[in-house]
């Protein structure tokens, strides 16, 4: 095991970004045809992933990060912002549809293993079409053998497996066909929507170093959407928390984890179970933190105007060491009280605040 | 074989299940879904059982309350609840048994409530056939219910589909707790759930199990999870039980491969970054033995030096 | 570490075409065997008909309103037509409609059924507004009037059961269609760079073999009773011989007040029969399709009694 | 109730859709049939009923937007001309004295064959592969396969003529008075039996088979194993946990259904001679009788949409779900 795992991404943090994502928002409209009523999915996201990089965006289900993959592969059309690649604006580039350059460009790989890969086609399919579309074949039948034999040496699959249908591979081993098939077109970047939820917890690490292997080898960049804090901390560089359809704080994985300073950042810490840090749970900062974010639709401070939050934008504020890439976007974040404990522990919330004694609602 | 009695609780076990075996009997060929899993919980007792989707955890937790569906069956073993053969029981005996003795909180509370019926009506329903109280009586202690788990009670009134996961969640272990049974099923409670909201169910089963006393079979993938909250745990692996301990010594010292591959499973939160691998693709273990103790009150199903166990097959998923 | 223990050859597993297991279930399926075998001997004697009884069919042969003798093995009808001849030629005419009937009707229901699925958005809610519209509209009495405003023929009778028949099964497979397009493997077709009509047609239709299969046959009992009702009440084209035609006939001459149930019953039975094996396929694709609706065993003498009936 | 307005919506268009196809069909079928019904009646009728009557069809030198719009207002103002087979009756009397009773036949068999075929499938799916499970469905499924009006002709030449039980046409015996008596209601039932045994017969086997496949499907869901958990009787599961779920897709298929017993009660109004709107349509296109084939068409879908409105009503009681959004 020869991973890199001690040295994030010395590749990272220059030059042209790898994917760039710029003030990107997304509603959905609800009700019928007739019905201007929408919901806001995203809302100025800006994200940046350099060449070689694996970023992580971590957030509960609803705060919008898997619209947000989906937005960038285009499977569903964001409704502002650009998404650069290599600084170009895909968006204005192809505008009604996603050219095949851009999928060549930009690849993704899905949650659930057993409804990415169509029942009704044998594991050759999915490699060969993706060869054959990009014209990545080589060529001749001979060059494309060797090119899927190739790629299922490369995602640790025998090749015989080439013949075998989707049922009868087990989750693991189809999120590797998942992850060769998206290798195939040879992309820049690679979007993985959680893409070791839905296997058996055993073999999860397996697939996360896979994906840091194609990283280190073959500098790949990848965007590692997931809710599991700890994997995140396993194998991104970089961290970005996901909080109501917007990244609230991102940094350093490793320093992210270890000193959040969002509050919905460490009512997120403070719940992951870790047996190493039993006992270390505490009713009444939990109720805290509870109190302060409350359901992730939104934030618990929105629409108060005592709150300088409604009133304004929030700011980004830089976290710790200035030469750090950590920063917050909050209010309540003291940047002078950040050498205590934890930054809102230094404003303590108001009582009688209207979120207080909500739980969480119902939705509508 | 004997598992050594190091409950946590009383002596008295609550629950015992000895040489439990379930099958699915199929069109042309039988597969075992558990075979002889023996395990005991004590009074007040939190007993985990770990393992991945397939591995009969939830089939064993069907088995205690006898809900197996055809084609699953009982094929071998005991099942004693109290002193009571739980197998022997008589349907009327069993209806009064489930619920009353043990009551289960399954996995989606999405789907573990009637979506026609209100709230209300289905605790109202658990208090009128087993309490035998008027529909007001019964709705009063449905209203107490509630305010134990912390949700208002005019939420009684409310359809599943208009409660959020977490609470809907909630009113099932309220459920659950309503005739104050001595033992509670958790079936992956929390696995639908985001993680704060995972935690909040926890600490509310804590905080009742401290209040009520009754034990705990609590099913979960997770092993930090199971740590944190087990006194003794159990992990399975392809219906048989290959390790049991108490979950602090599982926790520190995992004698099994493939509990240590559990183990190596979840990265942690602290601490320097450190290479883990898991369980390779596609690796199975075969025939595992009986357990042996290994140290007092650790068992581990015994496995060779040179790891013949393990062999590798492409069609393990296909079963799902 | 542990990769020394992967070394296993893995042998090339008889590869098995998921499809291919949906034909040998049905193929093990009793009630599918016996529909097939029913249909097989229907298609047969229609395809013989002209063999076994050469000429026109509705010529008068013997005397009016016989029994069933050794001669006439049906009995002849009230002109002294040959009740069997009838018959057997009847069933070219009622398998041709109905089956083209429920060709037609399935291919416009998978094109409306996979473009709404996959396009969604605008087209779909168009072309559901209109499925449903059709659904709605009541069926019988829009054939009857759309067969009383068109020239009479066979051209007519098909045309107008198509009209009245796709829209059922565009509803069935648009909604099939929809939940398999909303899996993952679309998008990620999608996102490997596939067009849309090969997305459609290669990457969601061989998902929906069975239902398309099921609307087929469901088209072609509609097709074959549909046309038996329109030419009962005499729009068709009352000039072939068809089992809806003999019994308009039948009922023309009268033959159930002279009490010749003969002229009545055999192409009555036919239709019935036709639809029943039709029906019994159905099933067997439904069973073999959805396991939970198979039969359940008789349960084997185990020592623990099945939980389930314990439960009552 | 916004769910209730979008259904509203949805059946205001479908019954423009088939005012519109109305329109449209004397006007684009080749061949004329029009005038050929004119030539065959002229005699009988004065110069303005058939200027009315040329306006209706669209023999009509008018464009044909102006023809559009007085055709919507002859429809919702009830204009729908006379009867040529029932000259000189208004089409829309002839219809009022015949959907009375195509409501009671189609009304009765539908509910019939509803309530009874969902109650066997109820029982089928609870006791898998007991005696209602194996031995019912395929003979339902058998007798269903009959087209309704040779099951018609069957059941009236047994039981009507060759045995002689029930009576073998029309509504009620000729040259009895329709009166709220006894008398008279006794013989509309007799009459209404070999009718609406016959719909109840073809049509039962389709909801038993729906229902017991719902059900089947129900009964693997969550809250089933919950409620059985839960220690529950048996009787109750059934009913207000399984049953209860199981039927809203019935109730969808009940408003379906409907359209499919108007086309059924047709062709057995037919063999019965039954006054119903389905027999009078046949007259009507027998006697190239185009205003009241126009005006019958639309009276049946109509009443068609409004049943299924009405269903759909009755749907949003039953799941809480549709009430909310």
């Amino acid at each position: 095991m020869s991973h890199s795992l001690m040295t994030p991404s010395a590749v990272a943090g220059t030059g042209t970004p790898a994917l760039e994502i710029r003030g990107l928002g997304k509603s959905f409209p609800v009700g019928g045809l007739f019905s201007r009523d929408s919901v806001r999915a995203l809302h100025g996201v800006d994200l940046a992933i350099g060449s070689g990089e694996i970023v992580a965006l971590v957030g509960e289900s609803g705060s919008g990060k898997s619209t947000l993959a989906r937005c960038i592969a285009r499977l569903e059309k964001p409704s502002s912002g650009e998404i650069l690649i290599d600084g170009v604006d895909v968006l204005k580039r192809d505008r009604f549809q996603a050219s095949r350059a851009f999928r060549s460009q930009v690849q993704m790989v899905f949650q659930d293993p057993f409804g990415s890969l169509n029942p009704a086609h044998r594991i050759e399919h999915f490699l060969r079409r993706s060869l054959a579309i990009h014209g990545k074949g080589g060529g001749s039948e001979e060059a494309t053998r060797r090119r899927l034999e190739e790629l299922m040496t490369t995602v640790g699959l025998e090749a015989d497996m080439l013949n075998s249908y989707p049922h009868e591979l087990s989750g693991g081993q189809r999120q590797r066909v998942a992850i060769a098939r998206a290798l195939a077109v040879e992309p820049q970047v690679i979007l993985a929507d959680e893409p070791t939820s839905m296997l058996d917890v055993s073999v999860r690490i397996g697939v996360l170093n896979l994906m840091r292997k194609l990283r280190d080898e073959q500098g790949i960049s990848m965007l590692y959407i997931t809710h599991d804090l700890a994997s995140a901390r396993y194998l991104a560089d970089r961290t970005a928390v996901m909080f109501a359809g917007e990244p609230v704080e991102e940094g350093e994985s490793l320093d992210l984890l270890a000193n959040p300073a969002h509050p919905y950042t460490q009512l997120l810490v403070s719940a992951v179970p870790d047996p190493a840090r039993a006992g270390s749970y505490d009713p009444v900062r939990r109720a805290e933190l509870r109190q302060a974010v409350m359901a992730s639709t939104r934030c618990a401070f929105d629409g108060d105007p005592n709150q300088p939050c409604s009133a304004e934008e929030p700011v980004r504020h830089h976290v710790g060491d200035p030469a750090s890439r950590h920063w917050v976007r909050c209010h309540l974040y003291r940047p002078w009280a950040a050498a205590g404990a934890h930054a809102l522990a230094s404003e303590p919330t108001n009582p009688s605040h209207p979120a207080s004694n909500a739980q969480e609602e119902a939705p509508a | 074989m004997t598992i050594s009695q190091v409950s946590f609780g009383s002596h008295e076990p609550v629950l015992d299940v000895k040489d439990l075996t379930v099958k699915y009997i199929g069109d042309t060929r039988s597969t075992t879904a558990v075979q002889r899993v023996s395990f005991s919980i004590g009074t007040g007792e939190v007993f985990g059982l770990a393992g991945e989707s397939g591995c009969g955890k939830s089939t064993i937790a069907n088995s205690i309350m006898r809900l197996l569906k055809d084609p699953a069956k009982i094929a071998g073993g005991s099942i004693s609840f109290g002193g009571r053969d739980v197998l022997a029981m008589s349907p009327e005996e069993l209806r009064r048994f489930r619920w009353q003795d043990v009551a289960m909180v399954f996995q989606s509370a999405m789907n573990s409530l009637n979506p026609v019926l209100t709230i209300g009506e289905q605790i109202v329903d658990i208090f009128t056939t087993h309490a035998g109280y008027s529909r007001k009586e019964s709705l009063r202690r449905a209203g107490e219910l509630l305010e134990l788990v912390r949700i208002d009670p005019a939420r009684l009134k409310s359809y599943p589909h208009q409660l959020s996961g977490g609470m809907r969640q909630r009113a099932v272990i309220a459920m659950a707790v309503a005739l104050k049974p001595s033992l509670l099923i958790l079936d992956e409670p929390t696995t639908a759930l985001d993680v704060v909201v995972q935690q909040e169910i926890m600490a509310q089963i804590k905080e009742l199990q401290r209040e009520l006393g009754f034990s705990v079979l609590f099913i979960t993938h997770d092993m930090s999870l199971m740590v944190e909250l087990s006194h003794r745990m159990a992990v399975m692996y392809g219906g048989r039980i290959v390790e049991t301990a108490k979950a602090q010594d599982v926790y520190a010292n995992p004698r099994h491969p493939y509990t240590q591959a559990l183990m190596g499973a979840f990265p942690p939160l602290t601490g320097p970054r450190v290479p883990l691998t898991g369980l390779p693709d596609g690796v199975k273990f075969r025939n595992i033995p009986d357990l042996a103790e290994v140290a007092p009150g650790h068992l581990v199903a015994p496995f060779g030096d040179d790891i013949p166990v393990i062999d590798s097959v492409n069609l393990e998923g296909a079963a799902r | 570490m542990t990769t020394a223990l992967l070394k296993q050859p893995t042998s090339t597993p008889a590869v098995r075409k998921p499809n291919r297991s949906f034909v040998h279930g049905l193929l093990s399926n009793k009630k599918a065997l016996t529909g097939l075998a029913v249909m097989v001997i229907f298609i047969a004697l229609a395809l013989l008909a002209p063999v076994l009884f050469p000429g026109d069919p509705s010529r008068i042969t013997a005397m009016a309103s016989m029994e069933p003798s050794a001669e006439h093995w049906l009995g002849t009808t009230a002109k002294g037509q040959d009740v069997l001849a009838l018959t057997l030629h009847g069933s070219r005419s009622s398998l041709f409609v109905g089956l083209t009937v429920g060709l037609a009707s399935t291919f416009i229901g998978i094109l409306v059924g996979l473009a709404s699925a996959y396009f969604g958005k605008f087209i779909d809610e168009a072309l559901s507004l209109v499925t449903n519209v059709f659904l709605l509209l009541p069926g019988l009495p829009l054939l009857v009037i759309l067969a009383a405003f068109l020239p009479p023929g066979l051209g007519t009778v098909i045309l107008v059961l198509v009209v009245t028949g796709w829209a059922g099964s565009a509803r069935v497979l648009r909604s099939q269609a929809l939940s398999i397009r909303s899996k993952d493997f679309v998008a990620a077709a999608v996102v490997s760079g596939e067009r849309a009509g090969r997305i459609m047609f290669r990457e969601i239709l061989p998902n929906m073999a069975s239902i398309v299969m099921g609307t087929l046959l469901a088209c072609v009992i509609y097709g074959i009773g549909a046309q038996a009702g329109l030419e009962f009440l005499g729009l068709g084209d009352v000039s072939t011989v068809s089992w809806g035609n003999n019994l308009f006939w039948a009922g023309n001459e009268g033959a159930l007040l002279t009490g010749s149930w003969w002229v009545f019953v055999p192409s009555g039975v036919c239709i019935a029969l036709v639809a029943f094996a039709l029906a019994l396929i159905n099933y067997a694709v439904d069973e073999v399709t959805n396991p939970r609706l198979r039969k359940i065993k008789t349960p084997q003498a185990t020592p623990v009694k099945t939980e389930r009936s314990a439960a009552k | 109730m916004r769910f209730i307005l979008r259904r509203l919506g949805f059946y205001l268009i479908a019954f423009w859709a088939s005012i519109t196809l109305n329109f449209l069909l004397p006007r684009f079928m080749p061949g004329d049939p029009v005038s050929r019904m004119f030539a065959r009646s002229q005699d009988r009728m004065q110069p303005e009923q058939i200027e009315a009557l040329r306006k209706l069809l669209g023999v009509d030198d008018r464009p044909i937007w102006e023809q559009y719009v007085d055709y919507l207002h002859n429809v919702f103002t009830g204009q729908m001309g006379v009867s040529i087979s029932r000259f000189p009756t208004p089409v829309t009397e002839v219809i009022s004295s015949q959907i009375g009773w195509t409501l009671l036949l189609g009304g009765t068999a539908l509910v019939i064959a509803a309530v009874v075929g969902n109650l066997l499938g109820i029982l089928a799916a609870w006791r898998r592969g007991g005696a209602i499970d194996s031995a019912l469905p395929p003979v339902l499924v058998f007798i269903g396969s009959f087209p309704y009006f040779w099951l018609a002709m069957g059941a009236l030449y047994l039981f009507g003529v060759v045995l002689g039980w029930f009576p073998i046409r029309h509504a009620f015996t000729d040259g009895l008075e329709p009166a709220f008596t006894w008398e008279f209601i006794g013989d509309v039932g007799a009459h209404l039996v070999l009718p609406a045994l016959t719909i109840v017969l073809v049509s039962i086997g389709g909801w038993m088979l729906g229902m017991r496949n719902t059900m089947i499907a129900t009964n693997s869901e969550d809250y089933i194993t919950m409620a059985e958990a839960k220690g529950l009787r048996p009787s109750r599961i059934m009913l207000r946990y399984a049953a209860r779920n199981a039927m809203l897709p019935s109730v969808t298929s009940f408003g379906m259904g409907l359209g499919f017993v108007v086309g059924g009660a047709l062709l057995t109004e037919v063999v019965f001679a039954y006054p119903g709107v389905g027999y009078q349509l046949l007259n009507a296109v027998q006697g190239l009788d185009y205003p009241l084939m126009q005006g019958l068409f639309l009276t049946i879908t109509a009443a068609v949409l409004l049943a299924n409105f009405l269903v759909d009503i009755l749907y949003v009681r039953l799941d809480p779900r549709v009430r909310s959004n």
